[in-house]
């Protein structure tokens, strides 16, 4: 067997159960009297990606570090696998889009936007899955919690940062002589 | 790869007829109904859907005609008896007073930050934003979704090297202490009804009345096991109750029974 | 990216979270419309078994089928990342060592001999490790639900049968039984 470093990262990858930081991997692998710099391992991830290519695995870096993953072309096969229900219900991707968005917000800011109460059930199913979390509290009378999502999020959406989400779709500009102009037509249609 | 599809476009049609234009005498089988309104999270969304059906952009809002829309829609709900949240009839509110607003006479120099629909056209465009954005999220890839986390088990190793300080020595090692510890209800069988709460206040007070403050463990015998303990207790609680004594636990957890009696003899 | 057998086989025991029969893969296979018979899955896990020769990897059969794990060699470097969330409290301790020994046994009859109240949480992780799984109801007021350890508990202690334990002293197995026949007048007074 092969003790190399590519061999020690790979199997701490297996073991932690989360994504590890290049630093974590140098701190984990120091204590055991491995010397490695930065840069040796990401060579050494470097070298694990080659390793998968022609495998079933690949390696991921998402918001908490580097992670091992499945290639997408087996999730087909793998969804029998999965009995859980991973279905979304609109109410709660677009509660977490405005918080994924507007953050830090609370709950009544969602509200305000959405036009509906936010139901306390949706707000559990985020912070269950943590993807949410509380960031502190607003200086405004009842003092409502402020909400941000957590790194959780943008790992289990497979991305790195809140900038990697896709743009916000741009609103259009109101004039108000358009709608003014609009009104007038409108007045002698109905 | 996705298994979330936005589904506006045909969720407001029943039996081929959108809904909101539906006739009243038409019979709406009560599931497509219940569907439909579950399909929009709330009165801006039924909006929007309302605009997108009219095939107009939101800044060229028909307040009038989609008011109309509107409130059939609710009126439809409410005789079909469903609970309607109580934002979809503040919106209608809402929708009502815009109307009106627009039917009064216009006043030459009105200010054009007056128009009265100006804010629900603002806030539609900041929902639009979101709902569209929310269905662009809903169709990134996600975990146990679109791909999977690659896992594998740990090594299984002897002796204390073993990374979860787990195995088979250890756990009857963990037996073995449990067992051999020295227990309260190491018996003897005894029938429950052989032990009454009576008797045993009896034997309590004869206790207290040579000593004022005893250890709980002081009215148990060995032999009647936990249950023992239990009648003991219900005797102290109900002795308490009637007043009679004092149960004082300390932080060690130990119970004692003090006589009140004997105080108020003394004084 | 290849797309063989192997690699069928690798997504897999990497996705599944469990060992698995060899029937098991020919099955999920066949779903997805890929015919392999038993030999051919074998000679699959012979490959991928080739495959982690030089990797941290390695190919195990357990009692409930082949898993992939980590090798042996590697434990040292793993043990600073597992002993800050795995060491197992003396509490969950005695209570997985009384469902071993005592199986099937209800939580009030683990309480009676370990003469404390098991936590839930306690339960629930040992449900969430999937070491205990609850195997029916106990016949008495409250029905309360039996428990049995599971087949990941003997993998995870690397043992075939639950006979495979160490046997305990003769002497304590006879207190032990007083204590269960004690158990059971007390659940039936109180």
């Amino acid at each position: 067997m092969n003790k190399n470093i590519e061999n020690f990262i790979e199997s701490l990858l297996f073991a932690s159960g989360r994504p590890l930081r290049l630093s974590e991997i140098r701190s984990i692998l120091e204590n055991e009297g491995i010397k490695a710099d930065l840069a040796e391992i990401k060579a050494g991830l470097n070298n694990l990606e080659e390793r998968y290519a022609e495998s079933s695995l690949e390696l991921s870096e998402v918001a908490s570090g580097f992670r091992l993953q499945i290639k997408k072309d087996f999730t087909h096969l793998l969804s029998s696998l999965w009995t859980e229900n991973n279905r979304l219900s609109k109410s709660l991707m677009e509660t977490i889009s405005i918080i994924a968005y507007k953050q830090p917000v609370t709950r009544g800011e969602i509200e305000e936007i959405r036009g509906v109460q936010v139901s306390t059930s949706i707000i559990r199913n985020l912070l269950e899955r943590d993807w949410v979390k509380i960031s502190g509290y607003k200086e405004t009378p009842g003092r409502p919690a402020l909400l941000v999502t957590t790194k959780t999020f943008l790992n289990d959406l497979n991305i790195k940062k809140i900038s990697d989400l896709p743009a916000l779709p741009e609103k259009e500009e109101i004039s108000s002589k358009e709608i003014t102009e609009t009104t007038e037509i409108n007045l002698e249609a109905s | 790869m996705s298994t979330f599809q936005p589904k506006q476009s045909e969720l407001g049609i029943v039996n081929g007829v959108p809904l909101p234009e539906m006739p009243e005498d038409l019979f709406i089988p009560p599931q497509a109904l219940e569907i439909c309104l579950e399909t929009f999270t709330g009165p801006m969304d039924l909006l929007l859907y309302l605009i997108k059906k009219q095939n107009i952009n939101i800044l060229d809002l028909e307040v009038s005609k989609i008011t109309d829309q509107y409130i059939d829609y609710i009126n439809l709900m409410d005789s079909l008896n469903f609970e309607l949240a109580a934002e979809y009839l503040v919106m209608a509110a809402t929708l009502a007073e815009i109307k009106s607003r627009m039917l009064l006479p216009k006043v030459e120099e009105e200010d054009d930050e007056t128009d009265p629909r100006l804010d629900l056209i603002r806030r539609l465009q900041e929902y639009q934003v979101f709902k569209t954005v929310s269905e662009e999220l809903a169709n990134m890839d996600r975990v146990n979704r679109d791909f999977y986390l690659a896992s594998v088990g740990m090594p299984k190793v002897e002796k204390k090297t073993n990374v979860i300080d787990f195995n088979a020595a250890r756990l009857k090692s963990s037996m073995v202490e449990v067992l051999s510890r020295p227990k309260l209800d190491k018996t003897h069988q005894i029938a429950f009804e052989e032990l009454s709460t009576q008797d045993r206040i009896k034997l309590i007070l004869s206790i207290l009345s040579k000593k004022n403050l005893i250890g709980f463990y002081k009215t148990l015998q060995k032999s009647e096991g936990k249950i023992g303990v239990v009648v003991s207790f219900l005797a102290s609680l109900e002795l308490a109750k009637d007043g009679c004594v004092d149960l004082i636990q300390n932080n060690n957890g130990e119970i004692y029974i003090k006589s009140k009696v004997l105080n108020a003899v003394n004084e």
